[in-house]
């Protein structure tokens, strides 16, 4: 059974290339059912490979394929490796990945490009899941870049719109510079260890390289690159908030369940150079956390529906980050997991009210929505109070060990953890301010839409919602993959830290409930203050990150590209035209015509003669 | 009887065969004249000249394969010679015939030109054989004086349009003239320092401190020949007088002219080391460099099919003259087989070039500014191809004999480790496949609406194509020809 | 009385040449250039006879010989040149003859 | 023999294309194809042979004993490659030019042949006077091709083109018979077979002046910054056939050059200037990617990316390990391919809109969704997509360099980026946005026919394979390449010699 995982990517493949090869000319129906069928039976399959795994018990399988290439020692092949932390990232693409299809099949049904966007999402599951499943790092580089491609075809699906295909753009090339770094990484790897497969690297790496030593932090600093390019982590982040531009389906599909989140499975995936270069793995940390707070405080301050679930992505991420920077690997992998549950909930709600809405995505056209849009009040209930780790739901369970994890870090742990807490406070107002405005108050918008109604847009979103309650209580199998950790042993931790743990994002409601459900205090009056004005545009900027980078990359580059347009280097070659061309118009004068002058002409030229002779 | 004797060299009966392509030229000159005087039939006429000079070449493909026969005091008809007299002989067919397009409605007595053309050749194939400086000048004054004639052919002519060919020849003539005088002049002084006036006294010439009246003698020759080659700062006369000369007295000027000087060049610089007395080389160098240059930035913009090959031709002798100073420097016999192959190339393409002009020409009117030739590859493709061909060849491009001529002179030039030429060389060939561009680019654009007619000749015509064929088969496949030259070779 | 040496023979022919060379450079009459091409040509007989003296051998004047004949030669065919020329400019100024150049 | 016959067939078809066209000018076309299919199925019957002394096909036939040259020519691998693609991406320009060109069909087939022989004599020749030979053979043609066929500004651009690669053509000649002389003076006697001038010992400095001359020429066809001005000129300027001829097939001969000859005749020279010419390689990269994402033509913008693609094999040549090399070759071929059919949609959109102004283009996937979905494939290639043939060669190349030279493999690894940066720009600017047709005619602006289909799908097919298994073309190149490798290893440096 666990030999049939090569059908895993297959099908999503041959939806593919069934969907691009009807050149969209499919009616819709077909259409919907290979775009969501394919994924379908990928879960199926990766269902049964689940359970003969787990029965198993073996802790990994290999399934060669066949040799990529082989060149002078070089020799990575298309090999499929299954283990516990690959076996969760399959459940979660194909079984998330399978709701969202059906969903799209509802969400996308009036768009004339029905087809295509349903073949970009199965070529998108079939790059994500060959970059979980390649046993080296060069397959995973291919589905890590195959999955990029498939963001930027779908954030910019709609491309009459010029912004669209900017926010296309940015996406893609912010990522590849993050992708650059990891390749560079992959060349270091290779130069210095002589192989690509992950395991063998690993292995290699552990035996040759001492821990705290220069090599495996570079290459770790690389792969931290390229996995802070595709997660959104500081200081590659900006992409992700313009994203939006793309269908919802696709924010919840790519931009919060699955695409996102390859960084943190590059991390674990590659782990033990990570713990060979502690310096590294506690930037992981530290970046996961000033992430997760900037992306916080600027969440508190947007007013699109998107760009706030956006920007919770960003700071859900850092979650991760900071967790597989203490070490908690099995917690950053099973908030990855959660996160993929409530995310994808919250945007497919999203979707579903902004559908509902005609479009509409601010926030503060909404308001009093819960009864026009009660399954979305639910949604948008549930997967707040997951996102925000209210006791028992999903997401308390899997920050809760992120942020144990972290305060057992010797030295800085308080910090970090301290960090985490805060920013679960900001979760908790920034999530119930969107609830709140959304669903709570006065109409200020909309006040005849009625909710969409479809099978295919309910039955994922309840679902996503059981999923979301009660996903803390799947069980995830990756001791074996971690095994050499600490996860396991008893966390010491007071009640009274436990406790703050919990009543932060409480207290976040909280707040979220006195500014913007019972208006106790006014946001306009905050506003009215000059500094807090200031810190408002600072923050819903994004911390400035954009312009920074437009000052320090895309204006020098524009500009060297406008001044240089005719390319510098042919001045040159012009300039011996010109010259040859002074040349014969200096030198044709010569040719005057009059025999006197010519006879001149030779005279000087046998004085010259002899002159030059004689003087040698 | 008196034996005929000179300088201890007894003249017998068996010196008459080598001498035979040069006693059949000369009479067939005196043949022509008489036949002239007797009757004018133009058709009659043309055919002696052919035959004569068919029989004189000949005769000379005869005699190149026997051993070089002992020199006498003013020629020596050794292989070498005799090689370049059936090239000569060669290219004076081809000037007559391509002369008898152009003539044809010419409304002068047009047989004199045929008559000035065979005297002309005779003053080439004494030079193709002289070894003495009475015979040079013989030999330079009869192919000269000659050439005033041509350059001056249609001067009398009702038809002619302008004053050019009088211009060109008067320009020639004193030009000439003064460049004889510079010869002579150096001659003189060699005569008095050595005692001797064959090429190999020459050797005699004191080399080392003191040379002043040596050096100033080699210059002044080398100034003279300078000017016959065309060779900056002696090159200033040669647009004008192609120019304005009828288009056959120009193909004949451009090549045999030029060609019967170069042998002896070669012949003086292998046989007597001349260039040994060091500011002489330095000198050439100067001449050859400065001629590629200037040579090649005169053409660049002109517009006038005739001066863009006089302008390129100077550019030409100045390649041509790296491989002469190879030969100085080098000790194998590269850079001699460079000279003849690129002379031998550089004549096929010369000729065929002012063939096609000769051929669209005549004496009332001179196809030679290039726009004439716009659209000329679809209108004649043939013939625009051969052009195409001489042009490409000229510019030194593979499957013509110029790539393969360009190829021996950058061989002499990197036996000799002449840097600087070579480099000149390069930077020449870049200017000037500017202009050889241009004229092709013409003949590739779609015909004007208001296009003139275009002459046709059959006789023009085959010896263009005659010649195209030449240029592509020792393009192609210059085996035999090399091992021929390697074998004349000095 | 001593010999006149060859050197002196020499510098006369070379002066005469160069007289012979201004003259083709300074004159605009056509007639008065060939004139002075004459006298460049004669500087060249000139210093052929001295050279043939100074070794005693018959080959300078044998030059000399050559010399005058081409000389005429060349006169001859110049003077008919110099009569199409008038016929058709009017003028033995040489600098009608300009219209080529460039 | 066969060999020979590949490029006699080209030089007869393309007289026989000619003169066809008298016949009827439907013809030339014809015999095209036919001549470059039979050429493709020749090249393919010598996949099965078997090698010796490491030759796939070889002939050897005096041609000019004076100077010890040859009529040699022999195949590897390697060239085998490269004469396949040759051969395909010729019947791709005979589709392209098949309803492109009306104006004296059969002298504009008669061209291209010619330049295909001219180049299929490039990758064969072994003897070093044959190659050069055939390397200006192929500019005549294509001179033509540019300045009969060209578009507006045919002439300069076909001009440049010819004196750029004929200067320093001339530059190389002198080099090779440099070379060849210090042969004869070493050895006694003249040759300028291969075999025997990679025996050939010059002093230090010499040898790096010849291998300069080397470099110069083959980094003008390649072409590398600082030599890459003709290129932009020539492609925007060629009719699209002669863009395909000129990006896919004529740029390779440049860098088959620095692989074959440039290098392993000179492996100290080459060894010391290594960092210069990677240095140059990664200017290329990084360089001609920003101001091609500075054109708003789209030939022009192609081109230049062409400059920054053939920087990636010049890095991977002067690397010389067996990675880098693989690398370049791949990159060579999956560049001649993508390339080549960036060219034709950008000639298929000219010839539909008459414009190659991108400013004046927008929103053509609604009215072209084919044409656009081709577009998109062959830039997502362009850009370096793992799972398509440029990745592979790109990544090879950069892998070896690594070893090689670390921080200017880095440098080019940024090009990755600036790829990104212009292919995106161009399906933004050309294929994504609102649709507009007020600056040209769109009334002719049709999707692509299913003629025009097959060439565009044979060519991904060739893409995707060379991406998902490039084994197949890596094996064949491999034993050509370990021999190149080892060769250098072998060579003995003879010390001073002077002429």
């Amino acid at each position: 059974m666990l030999d049939l995982i090569w059908l895993l990517p297959t099908f999503p493949l041959l939806g593919f290339l069934i969907l691009a090869l009807t050149e969209g000319k499919l009616a819709r129906g077909p259409a919907g059912w290979i775009g969501a069928g394919s994924v379908g039976l990928s879960f199926a399959v990766a269902a049964l490979v689940a359970v003969s795994f787990l029965q198993s018990g073996i802790e990994s399988h290999t399934v060669p394929i066949w040799t990529w290439m082989s060149v002078a020692g070089f020799d990575p092949g298309v090999n499929l490796y299954l283990d516990g932390l690959s076996l969760v990232m399959i459940l979660v693409i194909t079984g998330v990945g399978f709701l969202i299809h059906v969903y799209s099949t509802g969400y996308m049904a009036d768009d004339p490009d029905f087809s295509r966007f349903f073949c970009y999402m199965n070529l998108f599951v079939f790059a994500m899941l060959l970059l979980v499943l390649g046993d080296n790092l060069l397959l995973l580089y291919l589905g890590w870049e195959g999955v990029g491609l498939c963001s930027y075809l779908l954030i910019g699906f709609w491309y009459d719109d010029p912004y669209n295909g900017y926010a296309a753009r940015k996406a893609f090339v912010v990522t590849r510079v993050g992708d650059t770094a990891m390749a560079i990484g992959l060349f270091l790897l290779f130069a210095q260890l002589g192989t690509l497969n992950i395991q063998e690297m690993l292995h290699a790496a552990e035996a040759e390289w001492p821990i705290g030593s220069t090599l495996p932090a570079i290459t770790a600093l690389l792969l931290l690159g390229g996995a802070v390019g595709k997660s959104a982590q500081l200081p590659l982040q900006t992409w992700l908030p313009d994203a939006m531009a793309g269908p919802t389906p696709i924010s919840a599909l790519i931009h919060a369940a699955t695409m996102v989140t390859a960084g943190v499975y590059l991390i674990a995936r590659t782990h033990t150079l990570f713990e060979l270069a502690p310096d590294i793995q506690l930037l992981v940390a530290w970046v996961g956390l000033i992430t997760l707070l900037m992306a916080g405080f600027t969440a508190m301050t947007q007013n699109d529906i998107k760009r706030i679930l956006a920007y919770s992505t960003v700071s859900q991420i850092g979650y991760m980050f900071l967790g597989l920077g203490v070490g908690a690997w099995s917690g950053a992998i099973f908030h990855l997991m959660t996160h993929a549950f409530f995310k994808a909930l919250l945007f497919l709600g999203a979707g579903a009210v902004i559908l509902s809405l005609h479009h509409e995505q601010d926030i503060f056209r909404m308001g009093a929505k819960r009864k026009q849009l009660p399954v979305g009040f639910l949604c948008f209930l549930i997967g707040g109070l997951a996102l925000t780790a209210f006791p028992y739901t999903s997401g308390y369970f899997s920050k809760d060990e992120i942020l144990i994890a972290a305060l057992e870090v010797e030295g800085q742990g308080l910090w970090l953890w301290l960090g985490g807490v805060i920013g679960a406070f900001f979760t908790g107002i920034y999530t119930f301010r969107l609830f709140f405005v959304v669903f709570f108050g006065e109409s200020r918008g909309h006040h005849d839409a009625i909710e969409v109604k479809g099978l295919n847009i309910a039955v994922p979103l309840f679902i996503l919602m059981a999923l979301s309650l009660f996903g803390g209580w799947i069980p995830v199998p990756l001791d074996a993959v971690f095994s050499h950790g600490a996860e396991h042993e008893e966390h010491h931790i007071s009640a009274f830290m436990h406790g703050v743990m919990i009543a932060l994002p409480l207290i976040g409601i909280g707040i979220s409930y006195l500014f913007y459900g019972s208006g106790t205090f006014s946001v306009e009056k905050l506003m009215s203050l000059p500094a807090s004005r200031a810190l408002h545009r600072f923050w819903d900027s994004g911390w400035g990150m954009d312009r920074l980078y437009d000052l320090l990359f895309v204006n020098p580059f524009l500009y060297l590209a406008r001044v240089n347009a005719k390319d510098i280097v042919d001045a040159f070659y012009d300039m011996l035209a010109a010259i040859s061309r002074a040349g014969h118009l200096l030198i044709v004068r010569t040719q005057t015509g009059y025999l006197r002058w010519y006879a001149l002409s030779m005279a000087a030229g046998l004085v010259a003669l002899i002159a030059v002779g004689v003087l040698l | 009887m008196t034996p005929l004797e000179y300088a201890g060299y007894t003249m017998s009966a068996g010196d008459l065969i080598p001498l035979l392509p040069l006693l059949a030229v000369t009479a067939s000159s005196i043949w022509v004249m008489m036949a002239i005087g007797v009757k004018r039939n133009y058709p009659f006429i043309l055919g002696s000249t052919v035959g004569g000079l068919l029989i004189a070449g000949l005769l000379a493909m005869n005699l190149l394969p026997g051993p070089a026969p002992d020199s006498m005091p003013l020629l020596t008809m050794d292989p070498y010679a005799q090689f370049f007299t059936v090239l000569i002989c060669a290219l004076a067919i081809g000037v007559s015939l391509v002369g008898h397009n152009y003539w044809a409605e010419f409304d002068d007595q047009r047989e004199e030109f045929l008559l000035l053309l065979l005297l002309a050749t005779l003053g080439a194939v004494v030079l193709a054989g002289a070894n003495h400086f009475a015979s040079l000048l013989l030999g330079l004054e009869t192919l000269s004086m000659s050439l005033y004639g041509m350059l001056a052919y249609p001067v009398q002519s009702e038809r002619a349009p302008n004053g050019h060919a009088l211009e060109s020849a008067v320009k020639y003539l004193i030009l000439s003239a003064v460049s004889t005088a510079m010869i002579l002049f150096g001659v003189a002084l060699v005569y008095a320092e050595t005692g001797s006036l064959s090429f190999a006294g020459l050797e005699g010439l004191p080399a080392g401190p003191g040379i002043g009246i040596s050096v100033v003698a080699l210059l002044l020759i080398s100034a003279g020949v300078a000017f016959k080659l065309s060779l900056f700062p002696f090159h200033i006369w040669t647009p004008d007088v192609y120019q304005g000369a009828p288009a056959p007295a120009t193909a004949y000027l451009a090549t045999i002219g030029k060609i019967a000087v170069f042998i002896v060049l070669l012949r003086v610089v292998v046989e007597t080391r001349t260039l040994g007395i060091a500011p002489v080389a330095v000198v050439f160098s100067l001449l050859a460099l400065l001629s590629i240059v200037a040579g090649n930035l005169l053409a660049l913009l002109q517009d006038n099919l005739k001066r863009i090959l006089a302008y390129s031709s100077i550019a030409h002798m100045g390649y041509l003259l790296i491989a002469i100073i190879a030969a100085f420097y080098a000790e194998g016999p590269i850079s001699v087989e460079a000279v003849s192959f690129y002379l031998f190339a550089y004549v096929i393409m010369t000729l065929g070039a002012f063939g096609v002009v000769s051929l669209l020409s005549s004496d009332a009117q001179e196809r030679d500014s290039i726009s004439d030739y716009q659209g000329m590859f679809w209108r004649r493709p043939w013939l625009a191809a051969a052009f195409t061909g001489m042009l490409l060849s000229l510019a030194g491009i593979p499957l013509t004999a110029g790539f393969i001529g360009k190829f021996y002179l950058v061989l002499a030039g990197v036996e000799s480790g002449l840097w600087l030429l070579l480099a000149a060389l390069v930077v020449g060939s870049g200017i000037g496949l500017y202009y050889y561009l241009r004229i092709v680019y013409r003949m590739l654009l779609p015909e004007p609406a208001d296009a003139p007619e275009l002459r046709e000749g059959n006789a023009a015509f085959s010896v263009v194509l005659v010649l195209f064929m030449l240029l592509v088969l020792f393009g192609v496949y210059p085996a035999s020809l090399m091992n021929l030259i390697q074998a004349i070779a000095l | 009385m001593g010999a006149i040496p060859v050197e002196h023979g020499l510098i006369l022919a070379g002066i005469l040449f160069s007289l012979g060379l201004i003259g083709v450079l300074t004159r605009r009459n056509i007639v008065f250039v060939l004139m002075s091409l004459e006298v460049m040509l004669n500087a060249c007989g000139l210093a052929f006879i001295v050279a043939g003296s100074r070794w005693e051998q018959a080959d300078g004047q044998i030059m000399f010989l050559l010399i005058l004949t081409l000389a005429a030669a060349e006169v001859a065919v110049g003077l008919s040149l110099i009569i199409q020329m008038y016929r058709r400019f009017q003028t033995v100024d040489i600098n009608v003859l300009s219209e080529l150049k460039g | 023999m066969i060999l020979t016959w590949l490029i006699a067939l080209l030089f007869v078809g393309g007289l026989l294309a000619w003169f066809s066209e008298r016949i009827d000018p439907a013809w030339p076309r014809w015999v095209a194809l036919a001549v470059l299919t039979l050429e493709l199925l020749m090249m393919l019957s010598l996949l099965g042979a078997a090698p010796e002394d490491g030759w796939l096909a070889a002939y050897n036939h005096a041609w000019l004993p004076r100077f010890g040259i040859a009529l040699h020519f022999a195949a590897d691998g390697f060239a085998l490659l490269l004469l396949l693609l040759t051969a395909f991406l010729g019947i791709v320009a005979v589709g392209s030019a098949w309803s492109e060109i009306n104006y004296r069909s059969g002298f504009f087939y008669f061209n291209l042949l010619w330049t295909l022989a001219g180049v299929v004599g490039v990758f064969t020749a072994l003897d070093l006077f044959l190659f050069f030979f055939f390397w200006e053979v192929m500019l005549i043609p294509m001179y033509f091709i540019i300045a009969i066929w060209g578009h507006e500004n045919k002439f300069y651009a076909a001009k440049k083109f010819f004196i750029f690669t004929q200067v320093s053509g001339l530059i190389m000649l002198v080099s090779i018979v440099v070379l060849a002389w210090f042969h004869y003076l070493q050895f006694g006697f003249f040759s300028f077979a291969y075999q025997d001038l990679l025996n050939v010992g010059m002093n230090r400095s010499m040898e790096m002046w010849v291998m300069l001359g080397f470099f110069i020429g083959f980094a003008t066809k390649l072409p590398s910054v600082p030599f890459h001005n003709w290129l932009p000129d020539a492609h925007s300027q060629a009719p699209s056939a002669g863009s395909i001829i000129l990006a896919g097939v004529l740029l390779k001969t440049g860098a088959y050059g620095l692989v074959r000859f440039a290098v392993p005749l000179f492996p100290t020279a080459a060894a010391e200037f290594a960092p210069v010419a990677m240095t140059l390689a990664a200017v290329s990269i990084l360089y001609c990617a920003k101001v091609a994402f500075a054109q708003a033509d789209f030939k022009r913008l192609i081109a230049y990316t062409s400059v920054s693609h053939m920087g990636f094999v010049t890095l991977g040549v002067y690397a010389w390990n067996e990675l880098a090399l693989q690398g370049a070759v791949m990159t060579m071929l999956a560049h001649g391919l993508s390339s080549a059919a960036l060219f034709m949609l950008a000639g298929a959109l000219q010839h539909r809109i008459h414009t190659r102004n991108m400013l004046e283009m927008g929103g053509f996937w609604g009215r072209v969704p084919r044409m656009s979905a081709v577009a998109l494939f062959f830039s997502i290639a362009a850009l370096g997509m793992p799972g398509l043939g440029n990745f592979v060669g790109e990544f090879l190349a950069l892998l070896g360099a690594f070893q090689a030279n670390q921080v200017l493999t880095i440098v080019s690894a940024f090009g990755l980026i600036f790829a990104s940066v212009y292919s995106l720009w161009v399906i933004q600017k050309v294929f994504h946005g609102k649709y507009s047709d007020k600056a040209f005619d769109g009334s002719h602006l049709l999707d692509l026919d299913n003629r025009e289909m097959v060439y565009y799908a044979a060519m991904m097919a060739g893409l995707v394979w060379m991406g998902v298994y490039p084994q197949s073309f890596l094996d064949l190149s491999a034993p050509a390449l370990q021999s190149l490798l080892e060769g250098q290893a072998g060579n003995v440096v003879i010390g001073a010699l002077r002429p």
